[in-house]
């Protein structure tokens, strides 16, 4: 019984921890505004959390700069398993407009595997909560894969 | 007479505190302790005694002719040996230090021997 | 033996208090569905529709059901048993509240001081374990939390010392059973207008103790990255997130014991206490709502001079209006 | 029909400072013999004195003894006598706990150090000192008793000096005010002979009962206790308690704490209750709760601004001693329990840390806050013991200090409502207050000096040697029985003390003779008890228990439902247990424990600055102090009890 409200639980309170690789905050504005009283993603239970520690889904943006590959990688090594990771906007699925600069590594695919990709440049917010919303499902299969 | 005894001890002991207080070489503080020790052992020999009184030792002969008379009561004389021996002690030892102190902080000022503070 | 028997069913008792009811499941179930309550109010506050009210216990299980990372440079022993101590002092807390009109469980003479100590106990456990942790953000966070408790214990113990003044005149008392007879003879205390300023201390109190806006500057996410908590991640995190709504709990029935203990419901006792009780709580749990609504993070250092002027000048009054009797 | 035990307090006392001697002949170079004589020494100074229990707390005997027989004759006292009564007893028996524990103690911690024939003559002077003066009948055997405890107090701080020059410094200034200390209590004393002829504390006790006061005795009454305050180092007289705990070796430090400020303290104690017994009591009562309140406060909050290990622990110590005197300044029963109970614990568990900053300084060398850090791995045992002696001091339950703490403030408040004094409820607030400021300072230490990040100097570290934990694990389970069983504790051990600091007829008639003590006006007082709380502790153990076994089985009967746990490789430092730095490469960074409670040292700076520079670490000012303490002592004195 413990288990399947476990399971369930998973999908209902996922805590979200954001990183920026680079982006131009576009995609970032648009995350926010999914906290705003207009989308208000608490209704289903996503929270903001300050360390990955706390994290279920990591929110990538930007185009993975040279500088922030290693922060990357590391921050996604600390979060707790069963944990996602989502992507927002083009750039960390493709380097978008960035794509060949010396200084880019997108995308993120080559260094860790991604849950869901959310595209557009910048998505609509309501593009994003589907994307999470879809990230807390795999999180729920991914904690029933652990036992 | 046994007034002035008690005035010129009270004056010693605030000396030795003002002393203390004030001045900043650290062999002077250990006078001030020095003076203010001096002031209680005069008290304390001025509480015993008695004007004319005898010293307290009698032979039998006094005795028995009845011409015992008023002594001087012994025992502050006692302590006030022991009292003088413990500060005679403590002032050695305050010394030492002071010594002690000049070879490791290389003065004797009070406003310099401070390391310990706050 | 019937001896034996008897003080084995007596032990089982004191377990069952200690476990089920006042103690710890009542106290987490309850402390949970206040908190959840007040995030949904909240969020209502905000025209948001906010998350269900049972939105505590998911974020409880799962937490439960995480992995627990125990960094390198934490101490593992004290990291895991930190939340836990704190867990057991505050279901121990509940023994000696009167709720329901029920006779507490356990009942001294000097209830309030034993209550200002545990009251205590999970914050330590709190400090203890985010500075068993390593980290220097934890380390941040465990200054903040031990000013914030600096803080707030001066009114608090005034507030205590007042209502013992109140209540036992000129014999000492410190017994919260004494506080609840006196009451039903005289009234709630929150409608005595001398201590009305107390009351209001307390109420000040409350989201300090508990750890919401305005006084969250020690687990400021945004600043210092949840402060203690930075490294805790799966089960030992649950159990301090329990703990946050158990103190919660545990504060708003002090407060209903304390100053709203005066209403005399003659043989409905059990179901009008049990209603007194719930409607108390949550009235108790809105005014921290209110003021977590309308206000912003302060800064530490105007934390504690709020409540060492504002918070403990309010319960300074009620003393001295106490103390001349009035 | 003299027992055999009646000869143990002579024997203990004299046994110590024949050792004294026995080491500085034959252990300047034998360091088992050395040792040995030490250890047998406190060995058996301990035990006779431990087995005075018998006679005194169960069957209520006072034990009075004159030296070379010199009974009192015509009602006057001449010999110099030994009286041990219930009090006397109590703080023997803190004594000899110390000592022995710091004799064990001393073995390993001492010996990298060299003259260790002196360190360990010194130590059972001093040992074999503050004895003699807790079991003494004789005023100015007090005097002399003091005198020796200082001289080896002082000279015991300056020990290290080759290591730490501060430690001479320590110790001039130490010497310096104790010897003030010193003359203020022989002043006290040769007044006290003026007025009634004699040194007997029983037969002056019963005199100034019978004839009344005079100024003289109201200025001999000042200056004792104003010597004696010296002595137990209460605000304004501190300074140098602070500074001479701190450069002393740790062992000698424990003896201090533990033994040395608690002799002024039974001084003063037996000044107000039993010589001046018939003074006003409110006011002088008022005047030591006046004075502990101030010492609590002012002890605790330079304590916060510490960042040296010892010295912090030296202001701890100082403001835990004005919780005892404020206590006792009640001048209640409960208030006598909660501080003489106080008392004891606080000899348990500032014992306990102060060898804990011993064991530190061994494994590391230094007992600075700011380079010290995650020392929890590397000496597991120390920091236990540690955390259960940070706890007991601060009050948190089910420890020591939260039974006593909480006797103290049922005390205080039922002071505060019974005397309509609004002065005594701030003293109340004013204890609790001080309790939470303690409770900050040791969550400083922990967090700055045992747990947190190591710095690399500290990575080799290693345990202490048993020989040293097992002192720290005998305080420790002390401390948690102490707080468990505190009910027996007081009745079997408090209570006797108490009865005999409230009642003096006994004490005078064992001494001067059954009858002395009704002729002369002192009528026996019969007392009643009750205790406020009726909680038993061993409730809580239990409770404890259960709750600690019930979640246990949770977790581990679930372990598959819940979420596994991840324990870092040993030796290895990969990222995922990492510290997180947001991202970047974890490095050492730890915040020190100067660096903490920023908020609340801002606030208070106007004050933190005041109280810091006060302190100046000049000894003209601190003898300043002490003059400006003793003026108003004796202007309180004249004002408020002639």
């Amino acid at each position: 019984m413990f288990k399947k409200l476990i399971a369930e639980s998973m999908t209902k309170s996922p805590w979200i921890y954001h990183v920026n690789t680079g982006s131009c905050n576009g995609c970032d504005i648009e995350l926010v505004a999914c906290l705003t009283p207009r989308y208000d993603v608490e209704r289903y239970g996503f929270k903001l959390a300050g360390t990955p520690r706390h994290a279920d889904i990591v929110v990538v943006s930007g185009p993975i700069t040279s500088q922030s590959k290693d922060r990357l990688i590391r921050t996604l090594e600390q979060v707790p398993n069963p944990h996602c990771v989502v992507t927002i906007g083009s750039c960390p699925q493709s380097g978008n407009v960035f794509k060949g600069s010396y200084s880019v590594e997108a995308p993120l695919e080559k260094f860790c595997e991604v849950d869901v990709a959310i595209a557009g440049c910048t998505p609509k917010p309501e593009a994003i909560i589907e994307g999470l919303y879809k990230a807390a499902q795999i999180l729920k299969k991914k904690r029933e894969a652990m036992q | 007479m046994i007034l002035v005894n008690y005035i010129v001890s009270i004056c010693l002991i605030a000396l030795g505190l003002y002393v203390m207080c004030s001045k900043r070489e650290l062999i002077k503080i250990v006078i001030g302790m020095g003076i203010m020790d001096y002031g209680i052992n005069m008290l304390i020999v001025s509480i015993g005694f008695h004007e004319n009184g005898t010293a307290p030792i009698y032979t039998l002969a006094d005795i028995i002719n009845g011409n015992l008379s008023f002594f001087v009561d012994p025992i502050p004389q006692a302590l006030t040996l022991t009292s003088i021996v413990i500060g005679a002690c403590v002032d050695a030892m305050a010394l030492s230090l002071v010594i002690m102190i000049k070879r490791r902080y290389k003065t004797t000022d009070a406003d310099e021997v401070r390391r310990l503070k706050g | 033996m019937p001896e034996f028997v008897s003080n084995l069913l007596n032990i089982l008792l004191v377990a069952l208090h200690v476990l089920v009811f006042p103690g710890l499941l009542f106290a987490a179930v309850g402390g949970l569905l206040l908190a959840g309550i007040d995030r949904k109010v909240l969020a209502r506050m905000q025209r948001r529709v906010g998350p269900p009210i049972v939105q505590p216990f998911y974020d409880f299980f799962k937490l439960m059901g995480k992995e627990t990372i125990i960094p390198a440079a934490a101490r593992p022993g004290i990291y895991q048993a930190a939340p836990i101590i704190g867990m057991v002092s505050l279901s121990l807390m509940m023994l000696f509240f009167p709720i329901f009109g029920h006779s507490a469980a356990f009942a001294t003479k000097a209830d309030l001081i034993v209550i200002l100590y545990l009251l205590t106990i999970p914050a330590v456990a709190l400090i203890i374990g985010g500075s068993a942790s390593g980290s220097p953000f934890a380390g941040v966070g465990i200054s903040r939390e031990m000013v914030v408790m600096l803080g707030y214990e001066l009114p608090l113990v005034m507030v205590l010392l007042t209502v013992a003044k109140k209540v036992g005149g000129d014999t000492m008392t410190f017994a919260l059973e004494d506080i609840a007879v006196w009451q039903l003879a005289n009234g709630s205390l929150l409608f005595h207008w001398s201590m009305i300023p107390a009351a209001i201390a307390f109420l000040l109190i409350i989201p300090a103790e508990v750890g919401t806006q305005p006084f969250d500057v020690a687990e400021a996410e945004t600043e210092i990255c949840e402060g203690p908590l930075i490294e805790y991640s799966g089960a030992p995190l649950a159990i301090f997130k329990l703990n946050t709504a158990m103190k919660m709990f545990v504060m708003t029935a002090l407060f209903q014991v304390l100053f709203l203990g005066g209403i005399d419901l003659g043989k409905y006792w059990l179901l009008g206490g049990a209603v007194l009780f719930v409607i108390s709580a949550v009235l108790t749990v809105l005014c921290m709502t209110f003021i977590h609504a309308i206000t912003a993070r302060l800064k530490v250092e105007h934390l504690f001079k709020f409540y060492w002027t504002v918070v403990a000048g309010l319960a300074l009054v009620s003393l001295v209006l106490v103390w001349f009797g009035l | 029909m003299i027992q055999f035990y009646e000869h143990f307090p002579v024997i203990s006392v004299m046994g110590l400072f024949l050792a004294a001697f026995l080491v500085e002949i034959f252990g300047n170079k034998n360091k088992t013999i050395r040792y040995g004589i030490s250890l047998i020494a406190c060995l058996a100074a301990a035990a006779m004195t431990l087995y005075l229990i018998i006679p005194v707390f169960r069957d209520g005997k006072i034990i009075s003894y004159w030296m070379g027989g010199w009974a009192p004759e015509g009602g006057y006292a001449f010999g110099i006598g030994y009286e041990i009564d219930g009090l006397g007893l109590f703080f023997g028996i803190l004594t000899s706990i110390t000592f022995l524990m710091s004799v064990i103690f001393s073995k390993r911690y001492m010996e990298r150090d060299a003259h260790l024939g002196h360190y360990y003559t010194l130590f059972l002077m001093l040992a074999g000192s503050v004895l003699g003066l807790v079991f003494t009948g004789d005023v100015f055997n007090l005097f002399i008793m003091i005198e020796i405890m200082t001289f080896a107090a002082v000279a015991l701080t300056a020990f290290r000096h080759g290591k730490h020059p501060e430690a001479l410094e320590g110790a001039f200034k130490y010497l310096v005010l104790g010897s003030i200390g010193s003359s203020l209590t022989l002043l006290g004393v040769a007044l006290l002979y003026l007025s009634t002829h004699t040194l007997n504390m029983a037969q002056i006790s019963a005199l100034l009962s019978s004839q009344g006061f005079k100024p003289t005795t109201l200025f001999a009454f000042a200056m004792m206790l104003s010597g004696l305050a010296v002595k137990s180092f209460v605000v304004p007289f501190h300074t140098p308690a602070a500074d001479a705990y701190a450069t002393a070796p740790a062992s000698v430090s424990t003896l201090f704490s533990g033994m040395v400020n608690k002799a002024g303290i039974y001084g003063m104690i037996r000044l107000t209750y039993i010589l001046f017994r018939v003074m006003d009591r409110e006011s002088v009562m008022l005047l030591l709760a006046l004075i502990g309140a101030l010492t609590m406060f002012v002890g605790v909050t330079m304590a916060l601004a510490q960042h040296d290990f010892k010295r912090l622990l030296a202001f701890h110590s100082i403001s835990q001693i004005g919780y005892v005197l404020m206590s006792v300044g009640l001048g209640s029963v409960l208030g006598l329990y909660g501080g003489l109970f106080h008392a004891l614990n606080h000899t348990l568990f500032k014992g306990l840390l102060f060898l804990t900053a011993g064991a530190v300084y061994y494994a590391t060398g230094t007992t600075n806050l700011d380079k010290l850090g995650g020392l929890a791995k590397r000496m597991p045992a120390t920091t236990a013991c540690f955390l259960v002696g940070a706890f007991a001091i601060s009050g948190i339950p089910p420890f020591n200090g939260f039974a006593s703490k909480w006797l103290i403030y049922q005390a205080a408040y039922e002071k505060a409502v019974q005397s309509g004094n609004f002065v005594y409820v701030i003293i109340t607030i004013t204890a609790l207050l001080v309790s939470v400021m303690t409770l900050a300072s040791f969550i400083k230490v922990t967090s700055a000096a045992f747990l947190g990040q190591q710095p690399a100097s500290l990575k080799e570290v290693k345990e202490v040697p048993f020989s040293m934990q097992l002192p720290m694990f005998i305080m420790s389970a002390l401390c948690l029985i102490c707080g468990l069983l505190y009910r027996p504790v007081l009745t079997y051990l408090v209570g006797p003390a108490v009865s005999a600091a409230m009642d003096p007829s006994a004490y005078i008639d064992t001494m001067m003779g059954s009858g002395y003590a009704i002729t002369h006006g002192v009528l026996p007082s019969s007392m009643g008890f009750a205790m406020i709380s009726a909680w038993d502790p061993r409730f809580w153990l239990l409770l404890f228990i259960i709750v600690t076994c019930a979640v246990t089985l949770v977790a581990v009967s679930d372990a598959r439902t819940r979420g596994p746990v991840s324990l870092p490789q040993p030796g290895e430092t990969d990222a995922k247990h990492a510290t997180f730095f947001g991202g970047e490469k974890s490095t050492h960074s730890h915040v020190s424990g100067s660096d903490l409670f920023w908020g609340f040292k801002k606030d208070l700076k106007g004050y933190f600055h005041v109280i810091g520079d006060l302190h100046s670490g000049r000894t003209n000012d601190y003898a300043l102090w002490v003059v400006l303490g003793v003026t108003v002592i004796m202007l309180f004195t004249f004002i408020f009890l002639s």
